[in-house]
C-alpha cells in the first residue's frame, strides 16, 4: 500500500490524458481497467447531470424556494468516483454535500431537495438506498458508520467471498470535520476493531472560511495511518483515480481486512452555502488555480481526444440535464408544506401520551385558530 | 471476529418456572434482565467500558460475556461518544445496542451523540427506521465517592425530546422495565440508581411476568393511603424516584408514628410522566412535595410541581414543595450527607405542606 | 504567533461621548460589548469556528480580528469540546475567553468540558482559582434553518450548578449584560435570542453605562401594569426572555386593545432567576404565564412555575400556564411556525388564566 | 528525532547498566549528562518516597481512612523522570495517578490524600506549584493543558532564550485515555497552533480491565506523528531516559518547537484502584514479568555497582519514607471532614441569590437539626 506521503494517486492528468500505469499506479489502473470508454461516459454523464443538479438547486435558493443550499460542485469526481466503487450492498454515511453519491444511489433528488426547503430533515429510506440521512452536526455520523460496520461484521457480511453479500461501509467527511473528537474516534474504533470502514474525506480546503491549515498540520492520510488504518491521498478532481483507489479499500473491507481512509483532495467552488459569502475570505487565485482542474473537463477531454464520446454525446447529457433540472424546479415548485401535525409523527416509534396530548392540542388549535384570531 | 461462547448459562434470575419469583439485588435484577433479553433475542447486545471479562464496576454484566461471547458483550475503548456513536449504527443495522455507561458523570462525552442523534434520528428517518439503543447509566451519590461519581444528570435527558427516561427503584421494576425498553422501539435512558444496587427484591421474571407488566411509563403508588384517611386529612403525597424512593418510605414510616399518613408515589419513568398517577393522588391528599437527589433548580421536581398545579390547582391546600440537592456541585463524599435529601429533610417539607 | 493588528478600531457603539445614545441591532451591540471589553482588557479574547476574517456566520465578531489580530480573535479547528476546554486553560492562565458556539445544536460536543470542566473547575479549585469563561450561543427558532440550527438549549445549563446563564433580549441588555459578564469572575453562558439579533435599540455604551448597570441577575420589568389596574383584575402577568419576550409584548398590546393589561417580565437572566421580581408580579396580578421555545417539559418555565407558586400560593387565582415547544425534536422549517409559541398562542393561556 | 516505530529509548537496563551512547541513545545521553551519582541518589530517593507514601495510601484505604485509592507504583520512573525534566515555570495536567510528579511539584501529599478520602475534590495552589487539579473525566484536562499553553504563547513565554521564562506544558495521560476524542483534539490543536506542549502518556498496559490494545491499533508514538507532532517511545521504567526524552521535548516546547508526545511504556504494578480486583482480568504472567523491570532496582543496582550509593544510603532513604508515611498517617487520621457548609464557598466565586437562600437554610438546618430528630 502507498506511503502516506506519496503524491496523490492520479489516473487522469488535468487536461485528460490517462497516466502511464507504472509503480502504484499501476495496480491503481489496473482496478479501474474495467472503466473503458462506455463507462467513463457513464461517469461524465452522473457527473454532469448532478452539476446540473446543484446549479439548479442553487438557482431555487436565490428564488426563495429553498431555505438554503450546499453546493457540492466542483467534488463531482470524488463523490461519483466514490459511489461507482461501491457494491449494491454497502452502505453510506454522508454529510450534507453528498449530493453525488446521493444521486448515484438512487435517492430522489427532491428529497434532498425538501430538506434543503427546510420541508424535512431527510426522510428518505436508507434501507432501499444504503444511503443514510444527512448529517448536519459536522463528524456525528463517523461513529455510526463505524457501529453500522461492526454490525456487518456480527452478520458475518465480511470476508465470505461473496461479491453480492461482502458489506464495505463508507464514512464521508470534510477536512474540518477531521478535528472533531468523534471522527478521531471513529477511525480508531474501526482499526481497533478492524471494520469494513472505508473513511473518505473530501479535502476540498475549506470549512466555510478556515481552510485546512486550521485543521490539521500533517496529511489526513498520514493521520490515518498514526491510527493503524492505510492511508491515501487522492486527486479528487479525477473521478477513475478516486474510483481505483475507493475500490481498493472497499475491497480491502469486504474481504475482512479492515478500514482505510481515502483523503480526496478537491475544492469546494461555490461558498460554503448560499448563506456564505466566500470572497470575505478565499483569495481568488485559488479559485483560478482549480478552475484549471475541473472534474469534468478532464473527462470530456479524455473522451473526445481518444474519441470515446463526440458532441451528439455532449448535447445529449446536456438536454438530459436540462430535463433534470427541469423536473427538479417543476417538483419543489410544487412541493407541498409537510402537515403541522407530522411533526408529532416521528419522535416517538411507540406511544407517549404526553406526546399525543400535545398533538390533540396542536389539531384541536389549528381547527378553531381563524376563530380564535385577534 | 472471536466469539467466545455461544451457550447462555442461566439466567441470573432463576430456573425451569420462571413465574416463581427469586430474590435478587437490583443490581443482580438487571443482570437477569440483560441476560433473558439476549437469550431471547439475539440482536440485543452490550457495550461499555469494563463490562467484558470485568463483569463492568458494579458486574451488573458479570458472566455475560462468557454467557454471550465477546460479539455479543463488547468491552469498547475508552470513548463514550462512540459507544453511543457506534450504538446509534448498530441500530441502524438492526441491532438492539445496550449501552452501558460506567457513572453518571462521564455520559456528557456521549451528549451530542445522545441529543442530536439517538434522540433526533428517528424524526430525521421519518418513518423509515429506529434506533432501540437503550443506555444504562448508574447514578446518584451516597456511595462515598470521589468527583464525577454520585450525580444525578436524569433532568438533561428528561428535558430532550425523543428519548424515554426511566427510573426503576426496586428490584422487579429493573427486571421488567429493562425486558420492556428492550422490546419496545424508542432510545431508552435508564437511570439505575447506584446506591441502591446491593436492595434485595423478590422478582418474577422471564415472559410471563412481562405479560402482566404494566405500561413502562406508569408511575407506581409504592404505598398508598386511604380515601377516608386522605380525606380526614393530615395525609399528604411524597413523589419520588429511583434513591430516594427509599428515603420516602422510611419518611413515611416515621410519619405515620406521628399521625401523618404519607402515600410515597414511585414515578419510575421520568419522560413521559405518568402525572394521571401523581396528580389522582394530589388531588386525594391535596398536599405534595417532590423529592430527588439532582439539584432542585430545574430538575425533575420543577416539572411535576408545575404540571400537577397545573391539573389540581383547586386541590391542593399548599404549593408543591420540593427537597433535593442544592445549586452547587457535588459536594466531596465526607460531607454528602448534608447534601443529599433524607427522610429528616423529606418530613421538614411534609410539616411545611401540612401547615398550611 | 502572527499578531496582524494591535489598534483597536472605534467601537461600533459610537465615538467619543459614551454616554450618547447610538442606534444599534442587538447583534452590533454583542459586537460593541466585545470591542470595547477587549480595549478595556488586554485579557480579553474571542475563540471559534468562522470568527476572523469571516466575522463569524452572524457578523457578530465581524471587523474585531482587524482591530485586535489574530492571537486575540482566534479562528479555531472544527472543534467544540477543545474550544470550550482550551479555554478553560486559557483562562487558568489569566484570560477572560470568550467562546462562540456557531449554533445552538453545536454546543453539546462541548457539553462534558462546560458541566464537568467549566462549571465544577471553581469548586475544584477552592478558592485557588477561577475560570471566567463567557460562552456565546446563538439560539432559537424562526429564522428557516435546517436542522440543529433552532434549538432552546438553556434548561440545560441552567440545570447545571457553577454556571451563570443569560438570556438579553434587547441591544441595551446585550451590552452591559456581556460588559458585565465579561468584568466578573464566575463562567457564563450566554444565549443569544438569534431572531432577534437584526432588532434595533438604543444602546448607551461605555463605562459609565455600566456603572448605573443593574445587577446580572436582575429582571426587567418590560412593561408595566399600574397597580390599581392590577387590583382590579383582567391583569396577567407574562414572564418571557431571549426571543419570546418580542412575542410577551405583541401579545400585550393585543390584550390591551381588548381590556386586558399584561404585565411582561423579561427575565434577562436564567440562572440564578430573578426570582423577587416575578413573585412581585404575580403577587399584584395573581395569574401567570411563563413563555419559550424550548419544550415545556423541563423547560425554564417549569422552575418559573415551581418557584413562584410555592413564593406565592395564596396570592395566585390560577395555576401558572406554560407556554412553549412540544416534546419532539424542533420541526422543519416550513412548519416552525406551529412550533413556536406565538402571541395567539400565549393569549390563549392568558385567557385560561384570567377564566379561572 | 527518532522515528516513532524506533525501540524504545533505554538509558539504564533492568539490570542497572548505563546504556552504551551511540547513535540516537547519544543525544538522549547528552540530555541527561548532568545527572551523576548524587542526581540518581536524588530520583532514588524521589522513587522511593513515592513510593513508600503510596503504600501508606493503600494501606489507609483498608483501614477505612480513604474512600479511594489509585496507586502509582510502578510508574515511579515514569512520572519521576518526567517531573524532574521540568522547569520551575513549567505547569503540568495531570490525571487522578500522577502522585510522583505532585510530589516534585512540591504538592503537600496530604491534599492529594484528601481528595481520595473524599474529603476534597483537591484545593491545592496551582499557581504556587504548577501543579494543576487531579482531572477524573478521562482526558479532559488535555484541552486545558493546549489552551494553558495557548495563553504561554500570547505572554510570550516561548522562544524568549531566557531559561527563567520559556515555559513548556506537561499534559499527563494514560493508555485509556488515548481514546477519548478530546485527547485527539488537544493534540491537533497543539499542532496545528504549536502550542508548547508536552503529551506525556503513561502507557501502563491497562485502562482498568482493557488492555491497550483494545485501545489502539498503532503505537501512540506514530499517532502523534499522524497529526504533525513528533512521537518517541520511552522505557517508562528508566528514570534516566524518560528525563532525557521529556527534557528534549520541554526545550523543544520552550523553544518554540511546538508539541511533543512521549510515550512511556510501564506497568500498573497494582489493581486499578483500592475498589477494582486485576486478578479477574490480568493474567499473572504479566504482573511476574513486569516485577523484573521494577523501575526502582535498576537504579539501586547501578547506584550500588558503581559506588554511587551503599547500604547507608538506602537505610537512611528507607527511614526517610517511613516517617513521611507515619507522618501522612498521622496526618490523614487527624484530618478532619469539611464544614458542610462550604459546599457553598466555591461554587461561585461572586454572588449568587439562590446558593446565598440554600445556604442560609442548610446552615438553620443544621443548628436546629437535634430538636428536629425524630
Ligand atoms: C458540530 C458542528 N459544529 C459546527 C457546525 C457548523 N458548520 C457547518 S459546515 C461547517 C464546516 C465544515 O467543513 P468541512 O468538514 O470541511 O466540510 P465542507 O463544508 O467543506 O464540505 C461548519 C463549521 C456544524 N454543522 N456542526
Ligand atoms: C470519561 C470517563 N469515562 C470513564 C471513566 C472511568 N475510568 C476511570 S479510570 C479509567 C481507565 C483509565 O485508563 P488509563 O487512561 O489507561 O489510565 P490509568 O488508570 O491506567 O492510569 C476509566 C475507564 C472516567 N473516569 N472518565
Ligand atoms: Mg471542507
Ligand atoms: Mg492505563
Amino acid at each position: 500500500m502507498p506511503a502516506a506521503t506519496a503524491e496523490p494517486v492520479q489516473l487522469l492528468s488535468p487536461d485528460g490524458v490517462r497516466q502511464d500505469a507504472s509503480g502504484d499506479r499501476a495496480r491503481h489502473a489496473e482496478l479501474v481497467s474495467g472503466v473503458g470508454a462506455e463507462q467513463l461516459r457513464e461517469r461524465y454523464r452522473d457527473m454532469a447531470m448532478v452539476r446540473r443538479f446543484d446549479a439548479e438547486a442553487t438557482a431555487l435558493q436565490r428564488q426563495g424556494e429553498l431555505a438554503l443550499w450546499a453546493s457540492g460542485t466542483g467534488q463531482e469526481a470524488a463523490q461519483i468516483g466514490a459511489a461507482r466503487a461501491l457494491a449494491a450492498q454497502d452502505h453510506v454515511f454522508p454529510t450534507y454535500r453528498e449530493h453525488g453519491i446521493a444521486w448515484v444511489r438512487g435517492v430522489d433528488p427532491l428529497q434532498v431537495l425538501s430538506l434543503y426547503r427546510g420541508a424535512s430533515h431527510g426522510g428518505w429510506d436508507p434501507t432501499a438506498s444504503g444511503f443514510h440521512p444527512y448529517t448536519l452536526v459536522i463528524g456525528a455520523q463517523l461513529p455510526h458508520a463505524t457501529g453500522y460496520a461492526m454490525g456487518v461484521q456480527r452478520d458475518g457480511d465480511v470476508g465470505t467471498g461473496d461479491p453480492a453479500r461482502d458489506t464495505a461501509v463508507l464514512a464521508c467527511f470534510g477536512d474540518g470535520a477531521s478535528s472533531q473528537g468523534e471522527v478521531n474516534e471513529a477511525l480508531n474504533w474501526a482499526a481497533v476493531f478492524q471494520a469494513p470502514v472505508v473513511f473518505f474525506c473530501q479535502n476540498n480546503g475549506w470549512a466555510i472560511s478556515s481552510p485546512a491549515s486550521r485543521q490539521f498540520a500533517a496529511p489526513l492520510a498520514r493521520r490515518a495511518e498514526g491510527f493503524g488504518v492505510p492511508g491515501v491521498q487522492v486527486d479528487g478532481n479525477d473521478v477513475l483515480a478516486v474510483e481505483a483507489v475507493v475500490r481498493e479499500a472497499a475491497d480491502r473491507a469486504r474481504s475482512g481486512g479492515g478500514p482505510t481512509l481515502v483523503e480526496a483532495l478537491t475544492f469546494r467552488v461555490a461558498a460554503h452555502t448560499t448563506s456564505d459569502d466566500s470572497s470575505r475570505y478565499r483569495p481568488r487565485e485559488e479559485d483560478e488555480l482549480w478552475a484549471t482542474r475541473d472534474p469534468l473537463t478532464r473527462v470530456e477531454a479524455h473522451l473526445r481526444s481518444t474519441g470515446g464520446a463526440d458532441d451528439a454525446f455532449f448535447d445529449a447529457v446536456r438536454a438530459e440535464g436540462d430535463e433534470l433540472a427541469a423536473r427538479v424546479r417543476r417538483g419543489v415548485r410544487e412541493m407541498s408544506d409537510p402537515e403541522p401535525l407530522s411533526m408529532f409523527d416521528h419522535a416517538y416509534a411507540g406511544d407517549h401520551p404526553l406526546v399525543a396530548q400535545e398533538r390533540a392540542w396542536l389539531e384541536t388549535w389549528i381547527a378553531t385558530e381563524p376563530e380564535e384570531a385577534r | 471476529m472471536t466469539t467466545t461462547a455461544t451457550r447462555p448459562a442461566p439466567s441470573p434470575a432463576g430456573g425451569a418456572d420462571e413465574s416463581t419469583p427469586t430474590t435478587l439485588t437490583l443490581a443482580k435484577a438487571i443482570t437477569a434482565a440483560l441476560h433473558d433479553a439476549m437469550a431471547a433475542d439475539e440482536k440485543v447486545l452490550l457495550m461499555g467500558e469494563d463490562i467484558g471479562r470485568l463483569g463492568g464496576v458494579f458486574r451488573v454484566t458479570d458472566g455475560l460475556q462468557a454467557a454471550f461471547g465477546e460479539d455479543r458483550v463488547v468491552d469498547t475503548p475508552l470513548a463514550e461518544a462512540s459507544i453511543l456513536g457506534t450504538a446509534v449504527g448498530l441500530a441502524l443495522r438492526g441491532y438492539r445496542p445496550v449501552c452501558e455507561i460506567q457513572f453518571d458523570g462521564f455520559v456528557y462525552p456521549a451528549f451530542s451523540q445522545i441529543v442530536s442523534q439517538l434522540a433526533k434520528m428517528p424524526a430525521r428517518l421519518a418513518g423509515a427506521g429506529t434506533v432501540p439503543v437503550v443506555v444504562r447509566i448508574p447514578y446518584g451519590g451516597g456511595i462515598g465517592a470521589v468527583e464525577h461519581h454520585s450525580e444525578s444528570p436524569e433532568a438533561y435527558f428528561a428535558h430532550t425530546a425523543g428519548l424515554r427516561v426511566i427510573a426503576p427503584a426496586t428490584p422487579q421494576d429493573a427486571y421488567w422495565m429493562l425486558r420492556q425498553a428492550l422490546t419496545q422501539p424508542d432510545p431508552v435512558v435508564v437511570m439505575e440508581p447506584k446506591r441502591r444496587y446491593w436492595d434485595k427484591g423478590d422478582v418474577t421474571a422471564g415472559a410471563a411476568s412481562l405479560a402482566e407488566a404494566p405500561s413502562l411509563h406508569s408511575a407506581r403508588v409504592a404505598r398508598p393511603v386511604t380515601a377516608e384517611r386522605a380525606a380526614a386529612g393530615g395525609a399528604a403525597t411524597v413523589v419520588a424516584y429511583g434513591p430516594t424512593v427509599r428515603v420516602a418510605l422510611d419518611a413515611a414510616q416515621a410519619a405515620a408514628e406521628e399521625g401523618v399518613e404519607l402515600e410515597v408515589v414511585d414515578l419510575r419513568s421520568l419522560s413521559p410522566l405518568d402525572t394521571d398517577t401523581v396528580v389522582a393522588s394530589a388531588r386525594r391528599t391535596g398536599r405534595v412535595v417532590v423529592v430527588h437527589e439532582a439539584p432542585v433548580f430545574l430538575g425533575l421536581g420543577a416539572e411535576v410541581a408545575a404540571r400537577v398545579t397545573e391539573a389540581a390547582f383547586h386541590s391542593l391546600e399548599a404549593p408543591v414543595l420540593r427537597v433535593g440537592g442544592f445549586a452547587v456541585p457535588y459536594p466531596a463524599a465526607r460531607i454528602e450527607e448534608h447534601y443529599l435529601p433524607d427522610a429528616e429533610r423529606l418530613l421538614d417539607a411534609v410539616d411545611r405542606v401540612l401547615a398550611r
